[in-house]
């Protein structure tokens, strides 16, 4: 099982905030995961859009396995 | 090193008395707090979003990678989340350290990154509407 | 601008409080204590003598100037002087900017002018006796 | 008449805290002042030695006049 995680306008575009995904029997990335949850929506999202595995900062080309959290959301802005 | 996440205020003197650090000559504090305008509108209030169990980890992070680089005695780091009106505090930084020149590059250092790396979002509440305010990216994956 | 000179402790907290400062995204704060060693020495007190007239006049032209070149809001400057146990409170320099670069750039700016600059000497007493604290020369009369 | 403030370890070594001088019919400097007070003392001051005008930091070669306050004493360690 993958978990997937949505933040601000992320959410706000895919309209969920957790989704969870049967692992898959390939090797998957997280634009892989992304191709799953956004589809065509995918144009719609944020740009830079910022990934994140198992709590921390990753990439769209970083590997997903089973098990893992994986979240995508916009550049932060905290403090 | 004490990292807090909350909805409620806090008194950072009192935060920081309740550290008793031992040999330290200098302390900086960073408090960041709501402002009444952003970009000739007036915002009435700020709504945090953040992601919770990545917050700590990062502050975490951040906290320990300066408390090594800049010889720092403790470190305590407390950010608000939920609905702020202007004026209110978001986030105080407190650090101390024997010496001010650590103080002061740590304290910055983890107000810097905690702003490209804590993942939280913040809407801005105006009379026009709410609306994202625009992010950072981390140094390393620009 | 606010400057003191004071036998007395303070709260740093509510002296920043006292001063409703409008525009204010950033506060950075820096807090001076007595150190409780120095060179091996066990620190009991400090002796802090100063020179009243030019320590207020040196201090304002130390804020005025961070002001201006570090886009400050306000500027709160505390010092005390007189005999100082360890752990206490020896200065609170607290500023406040629209944006956090300028508040940090501007909060150690004092604080660096303050220490090479501001007429103040210092005693240590500690069980083997009282030393002067070497000091420092202003940058322009080096 | 000028007044003459000693401070920390200068004040030590001269035993005196506050002097008052005549004014001099002919100009003077800082260096002039501090031969009236500390005479042969002079070599026991630290060094550098500072010097204040007014409450402005000066140096050993400023002019001091009549109505000035000139003070003398170590580097400082506020803060």
């Amino acid at each position: 099982m993958i978990t997937v995680r949505c933040f601000a306008t992320v959410r706000e575009i895919l309209g969920c905030e957790t989704r969870t995904l049967p692992p898959s029997s390939t090797p998957q990335l997280a634009s892989d995961i992304l191709r799953i949850v956004a589809g065509a929506r995918t144009t719609d999202l944020p740009k830079p859009l910022l990934v994140a595995i198992n709590c921390e900062h990753a990439s769209l080309t970083s590997p997903v396995k089973d098990g893992d959290e994986i979240a995508f959301f916009p550049p932060v802005s905290g403090g | 090193m004490i990292i807090r996440l909350q909805t409620a205020d806090f008194d950072p003197e009192r935060e920081a008395q309740a550290l008793d650090v031992k040999g330290a000559g200098a302390r900086v504090s960073f408090v960041g707090t709501v402002r009444d305008t952003a970009q000739d509108r007036r915002i009435e209030a700020l709504e945090i979003e953040h992601y919770p169990e990545m917050t700590r980890a990062e502050l975490a992070r951040i906290g320990t990678a300066a408390q090594t680089t800049h010889d720092l005695l403790e470190v305590l780091i407390i950010h608000r989340y939920g609905r702020l009106q202007s004026h209110e505090r978001i986030v105080l930084v407190t650090v101390w350290s024997a010496h001010r020149a650590g103080a002061f590059a740590g304290c910055q250092a983890i107000v810097d990154a905690l702003k490209t790396r804590a993942p939280f979002w913040k809407k801005e509440i105006s009379p026009e509407g709410a609306v994202w305010v625009p992010g950072q990216t981390p140094q390393d994956l620009r």
